[in-house]
């Protein structure tokens, strides 16, 4: 069963405004802007993704976050195909976005 | 020869911005290229159009300008570093709903692989401070 | 063979002495806005390095260059960075 | 084409945003696949200080987006040795792994280098 949805005020280009208030309810909402449903897999990098973030307070670009999915879970899961099947086009921008990190200024 | 500058001087509280204006105009002078001018940390200030020295003062924002309307030369500030300054182009206000915006052409905001880009494609990247 | 640039007052900021520690024996120093009030410090006068300073940013603070020193104005200055294959700044 | 650049921190974290802009300066540069070392000289060798907690004075944690290198593929980390020792610090206060190297040796690493910038 999909988790529920919950619409979050989020800015222009659909980040959360207030990143204290993420939950798995309010991160199925910011991917449906994209038209995507969260599933477990989703969240098993917006996870990995959160817990990075925390402990480094910087969001990987594309290919560092490839790797960093790589060393948590291995390559069946580490590799751009995989990320961009879950959040496609860019990988690293969209899964930072659903996962309630803060904008980074220079992707637009 | 091809150069580039990068400044990272507070126009007003530091020299480097007037130091870095006076080697452009040299390098232009000599006949050299000056291929990007690249403002980052406090030099992102001198993007600002709204900067209003006194009269009888150097307005830096006029004279890039002035340059880079003679020499058309690449005026890029960083958007990180400009952003979190209070130095938004009209696109980046929408953005971040604000009413104001004070950066204009031909100064642009753009990332730092702009930096980068200066430093591998110039044959010297000069810092003022 | 690099050219330093130095833009800070030795008596407030490491810049020189940062710079000095590792200079290599082909380099040049260059003293300019703050830095030349490096003009007189003992650390420079220890080295055999071609070292020169900003005419405009000495006389500005009232500053007289030494003999050991070559004064150059931005000219000259354009000129150094093009003749080197590094040019770093010191601040 | 991958250049060879080295990116010289001298500037200590948090009193000023340089060395921070510094390190921003350098992921974007490895995302674009460049061949980058980092040398910390001068007062650059406080960045690499283990036990960095700067929570309580707001600001994001230097160190921690240090230990993120690695997964940008920057593994040549150089600090000097003259450096540390004047500031009475040891390898094993260090919270990042780095190649101490002697101020004789910093010349000539300038030197292999295609382009130098300094934070």
């Amino acid at each position: 069963m999909p988790p529920p949805i919950q619409t979050a005020d989020v800015d222009n280009d659909g980040f959360l405004k207030d990143l204290s208030c993420w939950n798995e309810a309010i991160a199925c909402g910011i991917a449906q802007n994209d038209n995507i449903e969260l599933t477990p897999s989703h969240f098993e990098i917006i996870y990995l993704l959160r817990t990075f973030y925390q402990a480094h307070q910087v969001a990987p670009a594309n290919r560092p976050f490839v790797k960093m999915v790589q060393l948590a879970l291995g390559k069946d899961k580490g590799n751009s195909i995989y990320l961009m099947t879950l959040f496609p086009q860019s990988p690293a921008k969209l899964a930072a976005k659903i996962s309630g990190l803060p904008k980074p200024p220079n992707c637009f | 020869m091809k150069f580039s500058l990068l400044v990272l001087a507070s126009p007003y509280s530091q020299q480097g911005g007037l130091s870095a204006l006076q080697f452009a105009k040299t390098c232009l002078d000599q006949g050299h290229q000056l291929y990007r001018v690249f403002f980052y940390h406090e030099g992102v200030q001198t993007a600002s159009a709204l900067q209003c020295p006194q009269r009888d003062e150097v307005n830096l924002h006029d004279q890039w300008k002035e340059l880079a309307d003679q020499h058309s030369i690449d005026l890029v500030t960083c958007i990180a570093a400009a952003l979190k300054r209070g130095i938004l182009d009209e696109g980046e206000a929408k953005r971040y709903e604000k009413d104001h915006f004070n950066l204009n052409k031909p100064f642009e905001l753009s990332g730092l692989g702009q930096l980068l880009d200066a430093q591998i494609n110039s044959d010297q990247l000069i810092t003022f401070a | 063979m690099k050219l330093h640039l130095i833009q800070r007052s030795p008596f407030s900021n490491s810049a020189l002495k940062d710079c000095l520690n590792t200079i290599g024996e082909n380099d040049s120093v260059l003293l300019m806005q703050d830095g030349t009030y490096s003009l007189n410090h003992p650390l420079l006068t220890d080295i055999k390095n071609p070292t020169y300073a900003l005419l405009q940013d000495s006389s500005a603070r009232g500053l007289t260059t030494p003999a050991s020193t070559k004064a150059i104005e931005y000219d000259e200055f354009v000129m150094l960075c093009s003749q080197h294959k590094h040019v770093l700044s010191w601040y | 084409m991958t250049n060879e650049i080295l990116i010289i921190a001298r500037s200590a974290p948090y009193g000023s945003s340089l060395a921070r802009e510094g390190i921003d300066y350098i992921l974007t540069s490895a995302a674009y696949d460049q061949d980058i070392s980092i040398l910390f000289l001068g007062d650059g060798v406080f960045q690499i200080l283990k036990d960095q907690n700067p929570a309580d004075i707001k600001l994001k944690s230097h160190l921690a987006a240090l230990e993120i290198l690695p997964l940008y593929d920057i593994e040549k980390l150089y600090a000097v040795k003259e450096d540390l020792l004047e500031r009475g610090l040891d390898i094993n206060q260090l919270g990042v792994k780095v190649t101490v190297i002697e101020r004789s040796q910093v010349d000539s690493l300038i030197d292999s280098q295609d382009k130098v910038l300094s934070f």
